[in-house]
């Protein structure tokens, strides 16, 4: 790996050179009615838009890569036959910049399923190939369990990855094309002091996580608990409305509908992102239904990222980013939900 | 305009509707006529023969009657059960329609004659408690909202010339707000109804800052009960929820209970 | 600023598509056959060349089926797999997609792609006894199989099917059972209820089966016997306790599950079960991994 | 001249709510000559009682689909009188944008749906899309503009979801903003073409002498909120609208009904401008000149052409509102209000006139009383001594059964009356 150090002023200029493309960041979107800053990404223009020191985004940057609607393909009607323009939605290069790490695993994840040979998700791969990361290093919020996820840093997926120390910035470069557009740049090398610098951030970081997530042979616990009461304890909590799907990093099943125009002369299909917790989401025609209840939704969900991913990629489909806990509105959290399927009750609902 | 339209080969019929408005603003049906930009497309879908708000002609051989509002007098009774008997399809427009909307708020006085003397004074009137079509007639299909959402209708509408079922979304306004990356009013201190109302009007409430008054009915399998935890939980006064509830008539025994709950707290 | 690198890539932002973009072809209905009230016999074939001698598939495999604005679901292919990309699905008028397929002519252009799934391994079976056990809509994904083992009927041992269905006038492929009786197939039919002209029993599938497993030799069925079994969920439930009863070890006992399927492809959740993809690793399944589903069936 | 004549139009078409005309003429003496408002009343003012102010706008725009942004404006500056409150120069402008917006939307939609249909033959529009393309794209591209600016600043252009007391849950886009400029300046053109198609309508010749009521500011053509004036010379306060209205009832009415000098009086466009004439911005008075609208005229006809030149004036002044707005920076869209005990009253032009709500608020600020006096109901009266004139004038005519509808029907429909409104 190839480390270097920034001033902050250069990073201006760095932002300028990518600003060909279009750039997104965490942006300061209002305030809380307790005061917190509450962050999402936007596009952005100028570097002093971004809150490179946001705390967490309400939602992932998904809307990205996986839109929660995209016009998939439109079909011209023609008699009795059709064209069909299918549309991958990826029309200008993407620069992510200031992804925590947890985020940049999620796209890793993502990547597992949705590049996998032989049916690939085409519009994820058409978005993902125009992709430019710029990381950032975070400081963990009373929610984030990344530590536990093993997702707390990066090794691969972003195209460099910044830490400030100071007035600087600790750089870690993973691609050529990083490499590249910063050799441009006034860089300095960094020295034994730095390393130290950096090392001691890494550390001082580490001991700010609080909460605690034990996944420790989790994929047989869920799957002796899979009658567990605490099931239903959640269940009866669960809104199933969603949110937490929706403001997941890494999850991404969809429902797909179609609509013809009212002149019937074109139609289309849609992609929209949807959610396990659902209430129709395991219905068939006919209308039988396998998860007609709020707990077997909820369970599902776990049940996927915990022990169905875990079985299939060895790792869980979860980054730890404690967006799903946060925005529930109902305050069901995985490092809640995973204690009390582990202890087997649930404290205080 | 007359000719048949074909859609892959199949022949798809171009329905005689019908508008009839009951007791209500006579909103949604404007909002047909607010849909500019695809007003045209929509009049080339159905051919409309009886629209007292918009034309002097009328016929009574419509396939499908829109029906919006609710019925509060004897003679809309008699109104509605001679559209059920000439429509083949009827269509309940709106929450007034579908669950008595605004109106049914009257209904939460139990002495209705203090309701008629409250507005009209000794001057005699005739009324009846605000109630929903279904109350009356069989409603075959329901169209929410107050008012109710252009988009939604066109979609409705094209699909039953086609032939395809209309499905209502089963998953709540969250899922929609979320999708439209807005800040929750729970955040800012303020109810919504969010968490329990039927999504189909893309969360249009919420997108304007404004939290979600559950025009469109519950969701199905709405949990309730989790709802009034978390607005105590956030210390948001019990009764700005159960303003909420009761304003269109969708949570309407919910918020009867709810009432007799504050009422008996008092 | 001097002109930055523009991280172009994205030479697919659009792409105009006739089939092969997204795995799917364009299709046509070359014939259709009303089979009963409800199920109509499609034949389709692929409008590419190519594509069409490329279309392999197993029985027991599912394509997609589109419409373009109404709606894409999936399918058993029901026809044999020597037939290729000129397909014949059976198809129940059940909801928007499947209603609006049944207006369709002759002539019309649909979406196909795939195929899709796991299949029945009718290949790994050979020289051993084959029991088809199909009720209702079931016995659309078992014709391949059968046909499959018509074309090598030599090659298999005692050849069973049963199939159950709710009235006479619901049997499928009626046209057919006298051909596959000449194939030395046992196919024993029963209704839930008869209707006028019915000569055959009246009863539940399970009846037959019981019969079947009284006249055969207990240790002979369960060492020489391959069961696949498709229908609603709860005949699947008390056909495959009987199986298992009779000794049948699970990794022999094959069934095909449904559920709501959006692509067909493993990427948008909706059949999934755990780690499981009824779509990928699935529809076909053997007993055991059926029992390592929670809630499969 | 010898006639008799028979009109009994049952549920009026082409125009909000229900309502019915009845004539009879023998001999040429008019027996019976009647404006009967059938609606079914819906009480809000009951239904308010006991609520919390934050659930007034929100219900009581819910009396009608037209005008219902008037109504949302008129309830909160009830309330916002009621606890001594006094919005935001921005939030003001933000209101008398969306308020001209609603006028121009509610004003097409008359003009071109539910009145032109009379002058040009046919029964509705929708023939019109086949005979007269053009003036249907220009009232659909007039309505689109009114309604698409709606949504951006009320967040949606029926029942609105942004303005709430104390000001808008969110702003529009600067950006937005300054397109939505560029459309209002072209839509001039749409409006000459408008003026020059009516300038080729005959209006009935039927006068009738009216006092009109409307609001009066000083140096502006009212809006929101100010003095109440009529032509009768009676000028009151705000908060003394009861003595304004005068509202009473009678059997052949569901809407209450209001006199103040004479028997009825008449509210709207024209009462507008007949009280304000001197206010109307530049082009809109050209254009009254060119279509012969002066003030005091006393032609009922007159309140469409009266409505087309507001349409003008709305535009001409919704584009100096923008770039007062474009102007400044933006303030927060919110301010915080305290409740307090009192009686608030909002009176508001909406399209078909002054619309008055009226609030008495307890400390916590619970509505223990609304009161809600409609544009439409003032004018029943009015409508209802026209027809009777108007049958007179048609029995010394002489005129056939069918042209007495048709002008009655065309009388009832230039007053552009929101029955359901009304009766609420
Ligand atoms: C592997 C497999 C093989 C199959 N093989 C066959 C076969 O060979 N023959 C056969 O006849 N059937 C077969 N089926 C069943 C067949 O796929 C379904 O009957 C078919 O999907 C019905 O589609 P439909 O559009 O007609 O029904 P609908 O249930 O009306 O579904 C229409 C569309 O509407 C949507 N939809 C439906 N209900 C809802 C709802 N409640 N909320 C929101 N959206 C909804 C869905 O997205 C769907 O795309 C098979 C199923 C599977 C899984
Ligand atoms: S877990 Fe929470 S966020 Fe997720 S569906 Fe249930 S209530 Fe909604
Ligand atoms: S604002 Fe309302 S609809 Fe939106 S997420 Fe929050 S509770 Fe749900
Ligand atoms: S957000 Fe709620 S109140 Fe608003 S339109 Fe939608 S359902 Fe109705």
């Amino acid at each position: 790996m190839i480390f270097k150090i920034i001033a902050a002023r250069e990073l201006a200029l760095f932002f300028d050179i990518l600003a060909v493309n279009k750039i997104v960041g965490p942006v300061k979107k209002g305030s809380a009615a307790d005061g917190r800053a509450l962050y999402d990404f936007d596009v952005v223009y100028d570097l002093a838009e971004l809150s490179l020191d946001f705390d967490q985004t309400i939602h992932p940057a998904k809307k990205y890569f996986l839109p929660y609607l995209e016009e998939t393909c439109s079909f011209a009607i023609r008699d009795k036959g059709w064209e069909k323009e299918v549309d991958y939605g990826a029309y200008r290069p993407v620069v992510l910049f200031g992804l925590h790490a947890c985020d940049i695993n999620a796209l890793n994840k993502l990547d597992k399923v949705l590049l996998a040979e032989p049916y690939p998700n085409r519009f994820y791969a058409a978005k993902r190939a125009s992709m430019f990361i710029v990381g950032h290093s975070c400081q963990p919020t009373p929610a984030c369990f990344c530590h536990a996820m093993g997702t707390d840093s990066v090794l691969q997926g972003c195209d460099l990855f910044l830490t400030p120390m100071g007035d600087e910035y600790f750089v870690e470069i993973f691609s050529s094309r990083a490499y590249h557009i910063l050799e441009n740049l006034n860089l300095r090398e960094p020295g034994s002091k730095d390393h130290k610098l950096f090392q001691e951030a890494v550390e001082a970081r580490k001991n700010l996580f609080t909460a605690e997530v034990d996944t420790s042979d989790l994929t047989k616990i869920l799957d002796m608990e899979f009658d567990s009461p605490v099931w239903d304890q959640w269940g009866e909590k669960c809104l199933s409305c969603g949110t937490c799907a929706q403001v997941c990093p890494t999850c991404y099943c969809y429902g797909v509908e179609e609509v013809v125009a009212m002149d019937m002369a074109s139609a289309g299909k849609i992609r929209q992102l949807y959610s396990c917790n659902l209430l129709d989401f395991a219905e068939v025609a006919g209308g039988h239904n396998f998860r007609p209840e709020s707990r077997g939704r909820l369970k599902y969900r776990y049940y996927h990222k915990h022990r169905g991913f875990v079985e299939a990629f060895e790792e869980a489909l979860c980054v730890g980013c404690g967006r799903c806990g946060t925005n529930c509105l109902a305050d069901i959290n995985v490092p809640e939900v995973i204690a009390s399927v582990r202890g087997g009750e649930v404290e205080d609902v | 305009m007359k000719d048949e339209k074909k859609y892959l080969g199949v022949a798809v019929p171009r329905p005689r509707v019908g508008f009839f408005e009951l007791s209500s603003c006579e909103g949604c049906q404007l909002q047909l006529l607010n849909n500019e930009a695809s007003l045209l497309d929509f009049l080339g879908l159905v051919e409309i023969v009886n629209f007292r708000e918009g034309m002097k002609e009328a016929a009574d051989d419509y396939q499908i009657a829109f029906v919006e509002g609710s019925v509060t007098r004897a003679d809309e009774e008699e109104r509605l059960h001679k559209i059920r008997r000439n429509a083949d399809l009827v269509v309940a427009l709106g929450s007034c329609a579908c669950f008595g909307g605004v109106n049914q708020l009257k209904n939460r006085f139990q002495d209705q004659e203090w309701v008629k003397k409250e507005v009209y004074g000794n001057h005699p009137i005739a009324s009846q408690e605000a109630r929903p079509l279904s109350a009356f007639i069989k409603v075959d299909l329901e169209i929410y909202g107050c008012p109710i959402k252009k988009e939604e209708v066109e979609r409705i509408v094209t699909n039953l010339v086609l032939g395809k079922a209309v499905n209502h979304p089963k998953y709540p306004i969250c899922m929609e707000c979320k999708a439209k990356e807005n800040i929750c009013l729970f955040e800012l201190g303020e109810p919504c109804l969010g968490p329990i109302t039927r999504a189909g009007c893309d969360a249009w409430c919420p997108s304007n800052r404004l939290g979600c008054w559950g025009c469109r009915g519950p969701a199905p399998e709405a949990n309730i009960a989790e709802l009034k935890r978390i607005v105590a939980k956030r210390k948001i006064p019990l009764e700005r929820l159960l303003d909420r509830l009761e304003c269109f008539g969708g949570f309407a025994g919910e918020a009867g209970k709810l009432r007799l709950a504050l009422e008996a707290a008092k | 600023m001097s002109k930055g690198p523009c991280l172009e890539k994205c030479s697919s932002g659009k792409g105009r598509s006739h089939g092969h973009d997204d795995f799917s072809h364009m299709a046509e209905i070359t014939n259709v056959y009303s089979l009963t009230a409800t199920e109509k016999l499609y034949q389709i074939q692929i409008i590419d060349a190519d594509a069409r001698r490329d279309f392999y598939f197993q029985p027991g495999q599912f394509v997609m089926l589109e419409v373009p604005g109404i709606g894409e679901a999936p399918f058993s292919i029901s026809s044999s797999p020597s037939r290729r990309g000129d397909i014949e699905l059976c198809i129940r008028a059940a909801g928007t997609m499947t209603n609006f397929l049944s207006r369709l002519e002759r002539g019309v252009m649909i979406g196909i792609s795939g195929p899709f799934g796991t299949a029945f391994p009718v290949a790994d079976m050979v020289g051993s006894d084959v029991l088809l056990l199909a009720g209702g809509l079931g016995i659309v994904p078992l014709r391949s199989p059968i046909m499959a083992v018509l074309e090598n009927r030599s090659r298999y041992g005692r050849v069973d099917i049963m199939y159950g269905a709710r009235r006479p006038s619901e049997l499928l492929f009626g046209y057919q059972h006298a051909m596959w009786r000449q194939f030395d197939i046992g196919l024993e039919v029963i209704v839930d209820e008869g209707e006028e002209g019915w000569q055959g029993p009246v009863g539940r599938i399970t009846e037959i089966l019981q019969k079947r497993l009284a006249q055969g030799e207990r240790r002979k069925f369960a060492k020489e016997t391959n069961a696949i079994v498709c229908g609603p969920p709860v005949m699947f439930k008390f056909v495959c306790d009987m199986l298992l009863q009779a000794g049948l070890p699970m990794e022999k006992i094959f069934v095909s599950l449904e559920r709501r399927m959006h692509c067909g492809r493993g990427k948008c959740c909706r059949c999934n079960i755990g780690s499981t993809y009824t779509c990928v690793d699935g529809p076909v399944f053997d007993y055991w991994s059926v029992l390592n589903l929670k809630e499969a069936i | 001249m010898k006639i008799s004549c028979e009109v009994d139009v049952r549920h009026l078409t082409r125009v909000e709510g229900h309502g019915n005309i009845r004539i009879s003429i023998k001999n040429g003496e008019v027996k019976e000559a009647r404006w009967e408002v059938v609606e079914t009343p819906r009480f809000f003012e009951a239904m308010l009682v006991g609520k919390l102010y934050e659930n007034a706008p929100y219900i009581s725009g819910r009396i009608c689909g037209i005008c219902s942004i008037g109504h949302t404006l008129a309830s909160i500056r009830a309330i916002e009188n009621g606890f001594g409150f006094t919005p935001s120069v921005q939030t003001a402008r933000l209101r008398l944008l969306l308020k001209h917006m609603e006028t121009l939307q509610s004003h097409i939609l008359h003009i071109y749906f539910l009145a032109a249909p009379d002058f040009l033959g046919v029964g509705s529009v929708l023939p019109l899309t086949q005979s007269h393309p053009e003036v249907v794209q220009q009232a659909l591209r007039l309505k689109m503009l009114a309604n698409d600016l709606c949504d951006e600043v009320g967040g949606r252009r029926l029942h609105p979801t942004r303005t709430v007391v104390g000001g808008f849950t969110m702003l529009p886009e600067k950006y937005t903003l300054g397109q939505f400029r560029q459309r209002l300046v072209a839509s001039l053109a749409d409006l000459a073409a408008s003026a020059a198609l009516f300038a080729s309508f005959t209006l009935p010749d039927f006068s009738r002498e009216t006092e009109f009521v409307s609001l009066r500011q000083e140096g502006a053509y009212p809006f929101i909120g100010g003095n109440l004036l009529s032509t009768d010379g009676v000028l009151k306060k705000e908060h003394e609208y009861r003595a304004m209205t005068n509202e009473y009832m009678a059997d052949y009415s569901t809407s209450k009904l209001s006199r103040l000098s004479r028997k009825s009086l008449a509210v709207g466009a024209l009462a507008r401008i007949n009280n304000n004439f001197a206010y109307l911005r530049p082009k809109a008075a050209a254009i009254a000149g060119d279509l012969g609208l002066r003030p005091i005229s006393h032609n009922p006809f007159m309140n469409t052409i009266a409505q087309l030149v507001e349409c003008v004036h709305v535009v001409e002044e919704s584009i100096v509102l923008i770039d007062e707005l474009l102007a400044a920076d933006w303030q927060e869209p919110r301010q915080l209000v305290q409740p307090r005990a009192g009686i608030g009253v909002g009176a508001v032009e909406v399209p078909r006139g002054i619309l008055y709500h009226c609030l008495h608020l307890d400390g916590d600020g619970r509505i223990e009383k609304a009161d809600c006096v409609i544009p439409t109901s003032q004018n029943h009266a009015n409508i209802y001594h026209d027809i009777e004139d108007l049958a007179l004038f048609c029995a010394e005519q002489g005129k056939s059964d069918m042209e007495i509808e048709h002008l009655a029907e065309m009388l009832v429909r230039a007053y552009d009356p929101c029955i359901s409104c009304s009766v609420h």
